[in-house]
């Protein structure tokens, strides 16, 4: 039977089970912020206002990260369950790492790159 | 046939097998044959504990507990067997609290210990706590740390494989033949030493404690051999069977102080054994209870109370106890009698009955285990048994509770140490080129069972008679009325038909062969209780109420021979105590 | 009162597998699901196959499906199902031999592989015992009551889905030796556990503690052995 | 393969199911959410996410996102607050909230889009 010791799941586990409480939390903010502060619409003054703080910035980029590092590791667990062809598993739980960093990078490159115009908007 | 070499090979995988083949396999290739996986052995079914005087709750020594075996014995037992169970016992229960067996514990983390019927302290002056026990499942956790330590030691098993056949010549045994259950097909199995630790033989009876696999093949296999077995007559009651299924319901339950009550709600036991009440040895409380029933003070079921039908139950209480303590020490007995009674034990009584639990005779063996063939003690080398298939004969007449998961785990570790220690000098013994034939004709004969009788039929047939005509309670017209229908059933039994001709997983075929095993032994049972013209332990006659150590402080051993049961006796061996009336 | 039992058959020498086959008996009450197979094989097919033995649920022999749940035929009462129709199963996830007869090899093959024995290396006291209180002893005594019955195994949908999942009845035998206090045992069982077959492929499905018929909540003990795992480790 | 499906056996598929789906969703905001650059296109698809039927969508997103968020509660304390017995009580109690939230949310939600 297959046994193999080292290959194992606990740093995932642990990890889905904290990034969910902070995920939690994060997302009641997120929520709190987009529709009920700003009253409604979501136009690109309200957010460009929101990004323009550092502290917002940096709570955003570590909601992006951590949501996307969530998801994806939710995806790998349920490759985990399901596919037990090795191969079949590496080439999906590779293309998933690639997957997620490409959208990290997309994502933090947004947040990071953002530049609230002169004046506070239009 | 596929044919086998070991060293040793052990049929049955319960406490004492396990025990011996932890022992033998440090030393020899040896296999465990068992007809069911090994973690399901009837053993694991013994709840309330194992006797040891470890005194860890008060202050309790060995030669206590060996009066009280020998006592409860009805000073059948052989006291040299007594005096090695009661010596031996603290070693054993450490040696496997050290194997990993988990113990209720005393608030000082060491064994806790409980009360049981008949063992006292100073020689009968009160109850003694001796039990060790974990909750009531202390049977089912010794089965599994043994199991598992056999899982650790690599022993091999062979699961699911039904013994059929001892190849037994010039009194030396030269290995088994087993058929496997699942994929048809017999095995031959050549070993220099041949273990039997196949339990007891309780299906024999109606409403009895045992599981449907205590068919006690390995004592017809024995009588087939043209083997004797020993003090058959002698078969144990246990007071507190769940009524009407006979489920066992603890003893531990009366030693955390239950009350047996009758119907006027009084604690009857207080005029059968003053002393003691209800934690008196087990054929007296069960005497207790039935004479109770006859004498129109049992307990009514609701529809028994309508038609006006006398009540054939009497009730264990134990709620006084209080939910929290019961669920604490007895949470077995909790969902027994929820499941099989309905009944919430906390807020009230369980009806209960005695019901059929244990063999205190079986295949004559000396104090090492070894086999013998006639009241000269002839050993037929090659051949061991230990636990409850055995009879060594420690627990004579009645055993006393928690001496059974002891005799078992005690005997097959010592009976482990001789094999051990005798396989050395051993070899393989020529088969005789009959031996696997013969099995292979004996099954296939089952296979082309063409006939009209059906397997249930006689069976349940066979339990009910032997309920009523030699239960608690016998006499001499029943039993040679017994003795007429058993012959009768064996008849009917060559007539019978099995419908299943497939190989695999035929259990239809493995009923019939169990069914063939019980009409021979019960005739045993039955001639020997006919003969016994006294009163001793569990053997109880109408017709001779006195026990007579003039004529019959003896052991039987009945032969099989051309279809009829031939008797012979045996001298008790008396060492310490010597017999006197039995009082609690 | 008349019941109805559909039973799943299959014969490895016949060719119509599987199929359901229906049997109405009367029963009484108190009679048990067991009860009702053993009058069903007495006199209506000796054919039929099933485990069984203790009847009266310590030895674990005849855990099978029973109107869709896994159960112990002998502890479950046909009066309490409240069904007409009582349909039988044998355990899900397991290969069936004949019948309700399942392999149970390699169920038996993952208890083995958690090291299901006491690992401790210092020899203990001589005639004494080693010394353990009863709180000690109450965090392992519900799962030593364990009696295999394979019910909380094949239950799993994890267990379904990965053949290899050590399962339920494996890591409550684990969690058993790696929490009782005279065991040393935890390193040669960690790599075992803590593994893609092992401890993660629970997500607390619950089915197993559904399952048991010891009360044991293997998820409880799973859990545990979770947590030991990411404390020892981080 | 036939089981009859239980409370746990609900909550774990559904938890699955809301999981993948916002994941699934995760990458269609970052994508949205890219387009920050430019001011002008930026509004364009929020206007166009505006539309009523984005707005009934988003409903079934807060209900994944709830559902997931306390079923993750749920999960913690059977992992961390050894509540495995009582899972299913758990399980209600957090239904009956998580409706709550629901309504809660959903109002504005609408509102805003002039549903009310």
């Amino acid at each position: 039977m297959d046994r193999g010791i080292g290959s194992g799941g606990a740093f995932a586990w642990f990890f889905q089970r904290i990034s969910g409480v902070f995920l939690l939390v994060a997302l009641l903010a997120h929520f709190w912020v987009l529709h009920y502060v700003s009253g409604g619409d979501v136009t690109f003054q309200i957010v460009a206002q929101r990004l323009a703080t550092p502290i917002w910035k940096t709570i955003d980029l570590a909601f992006l990260v951590l949501a996307i590092i969530h998801g994806f590791n939710g995806f790998i667990m349920v490759i985990h369950d399901y596919i037990h062809n090795h191969n079949l598993r590496l080439v999906l739980v590779s293309f998933i790492w690639i997957a997620g960093i490409v959208l990290g990078l997309l994502g933090t490159i947004t947040i990071i790159s953002f530049q609230a115009p002169a004046g506070g908007g239009l | 046939m596929i044919y086998h070499q070991h060293e040793v090979v052990i049929i049955g995988a319960g406490l004492a097998g396990s025990r011996a083949a932890l022992e033998v396999s440090k030393v020899a290739d040896c296999a465990v044959i068992s007809k069911i996986f090994p973690s399901r052995s009837h053993s694991g079914a013994a709840q309330g504990g194992m006797g040891a005087s470890l005194g860890n709750l008060d202050d309790d020594n060995w030669e206590f507990h060996m009066f009280d075996t020998v006592k409860g014995s009805d000073y059948l037992g052989d006291q040299d067997a007594a005096e090695i169970l009661a010596k031996d016992a603290p070693e054993v229960i450490y040696e496997l609290e050290h194997l990993g067996a988990p113990f209720s514990r005393t608030p000082e983390g060491k064994i806790a210990q409980r009360k049981f019927g008949g063992h006292t302290l100073n020689f009968g002056e009160k109850p003694a706590l001796r039990a060790c026990y974990s909750a009531d499942y202390t049977g089912h956790v010794l089965l599994h740390t043994l199991f598992e330590q056999c899982i650790k030691h690599s022993v091999r098993f062979y699961s699911e494989f039904q013994m059929v056949h001892l190849i037994v010549k010039d009194n030396v045994c030269r290995g088994i033949v087993a058929w496997d259950i699942c994929n048809g097909g017999l095995h031959v199995f050549r070993a220099k030493a041949v273990l039997f630790a196949t339990g007891g033989y309780g299906r024999a009876y109606k409403i009895t404690t045992n599981a449907h696999a205590n068919t006690g093949d390995g004592l017809g296999m024995v009588l087939n051999a043209g083997l004797p077995l020993e003090d058959m007559e002698f078969v144990q009651f246990h007071p507190t069977g769940i009524y009407r299924n006979g489920i066992l319901m603890t003893e531990g339950a009366r030693g955390e102080g239950a009350y047996l009550l009758n119907k006027d709600g009084e604690r009857f036991m207080k005029h059968y054994a003053p002393t003691l009440m209800e934690l008196a040895p087990r054929d007296m409380v069960a005497r207790a209870i039935q004479t109770e029933i006859n004498e129109g003070r049992g307990c009514q079921s609701p529809e028994q109370k309508e038609q006006g039908i006398p009540g054939d139950f009497v009730h264990l209480d134990i709620s006084h106890l209080g939910e929290a303590k019961l669920r604490e020490v007895l949470p077995q007995i909790f969902d027994l009698a929820r499941n099989f009674a309905g009944v919430d034990v906390a807020k009230e009584p369980t009806p209960i009955q005695p019901t059929a639990h244990y063999s205190m005779g079986g295949i004559p063996c000396t104090t090492d285990g070894r086999v013998i063939s006639d009241h000269d003690n002839t050993i037929v080398r090659g051949l061991y048994a230990a636990g409850e298939c055995a009879c060594i004969s420690v627990h004579g007449a009645n055993r006393l509770g928690c001496n059974s998961t002891l005799d078992a785990t005690l005997y097959g570790r010592r009976t482990g140490h001789t094999i051990a220690r005798d396989v050395g000098d051993m070899i393989y013994e020529e088969l005789p080129a009959d031996g696997p034939d013969e099995a292979q004709k004996n099954l296939q004969w089952f296979f082309d069972a063409d006939g009209r009788e059906n397997v249930a039929d006689i069976r349940s047939e066979l339990q009910d008679t032997m309920m009523i005509n030699c239960g608690i309670f016998r006499e001499e017209k029943l039993l040679t009325e017994q003795l007429g229908i058993i012959k009768n059933l064996q008849d009917r039994f060559g007539k019978i038909g099995v419908k299943d001709k497939n190989q695999q997983f035929n259990t239809e075929v493995m009923e019939a062969m169990e069914l063939g095993h019980l009409l021979n032994f019960s005739e045993v049972i039955v001639t020997g209780a006919v003969a016994r013209q006294e009163s001793r332990g569990a053997h109880a006659r109408n017709d001779f109420t006195d026990r007579d150590d003039k004529n019959w402080l003896k052991h039987t051993l009945a032969y099989r021979e051309n279809g009829d049961i031939r008797l012979d006796f045996k001298p008790v061996i008396i060492t310490r105590f010597e017999p006197k009336e039995r009082k609690y | 009162m008349n019941t109805v039992f559909k039973i799943y058959r299959f014969d490895p020498e016949s060719g119509r597998n599987p199929r359901y086959q229906y049997f109405e008996i009367d029963v009484t009450k108190g009679q048990t699901v067991l009860d009702a197979l053993i009058e069903i094989k007495a006199h209506k097919d000796g054919s039929l196959v099933f485990r069984r033995s203790c009847r009266s649920g310590i030895c674990g022999s005849c855990a099978m499906q029973i109107n869709g749940l896994n159960k112990l035929a002998c502890e479950t009462q046909v009066e309490d199902l409240k069904s007409k129709t009582v349909t039988i199963d044998p355990l899900p996830g397991f290969k069936p031999i004949k019948d309700l007869a399942v392999d149970m090899e390699p169920f038996y093959d993952k208890l083995r592989a958690v090291l299901p024995y006491l690992i401790n290396p210092d020899s203990p006291p001589t005639d004494k015992e080693r010394i353990q209180s009863p709180e000690e002893f109450k965090m392992i005594e519900l799962a030593t009551s364990c009696i295999l019955c394979g019910g909380c195994t094949s239950s799993c949908p994890s267990f379904w889905a990965d053949k290899a999942y050590l399962g339920p009845a494996a890591l409550v035998k684990a969690y058993r030796y790696v929490f009782d206090t005279r065991d040393r045992g935890y390193s040669d069982r960690s790599g075992v556990v803590n593994n893609k077959h092992g401890l993660w492929r629970c997500h607390t499905i619950m089915n197993c503690n559904d399952a048991c018929p010891k009360h044991i909540f293997p998820t409880e003990g799973i859990s545990l052995l979770k947590r030991k795992v990411v404390e020892e480790k981080y | 393969m036939h089981y009859k499906w239980k409370t746990g056996m609900w909550a774990f598929v559904m938890h699955r199911v809301t999981g993948l789906a916002l994941t699934v969703y995760l990458i269609m905001h970052i994508n949205v959410v890219s387009s920050l650059h430019d001011p002008g296109s930026f509004n364009k698809t929020m206007a166009f996410l505006g539309q009523p039927l984005f707005r009934v969508l988003e409903l079934g997103l807060l209900a994944a996102v709830i559902y997931h968020g306390l079923n993750g509660v749920r999960v913690f304390l059977i992992d961390f607050c050894n509540r495995t017995k009582n899972h299913a009580a758990i399980f209600w109690i957090l239904a009956a909230t998580g409706s709550v939230i629901f309504i809660v949310g959903a109002y504005p939600l609408l509102h805003h889009a002039g549903i009310f």
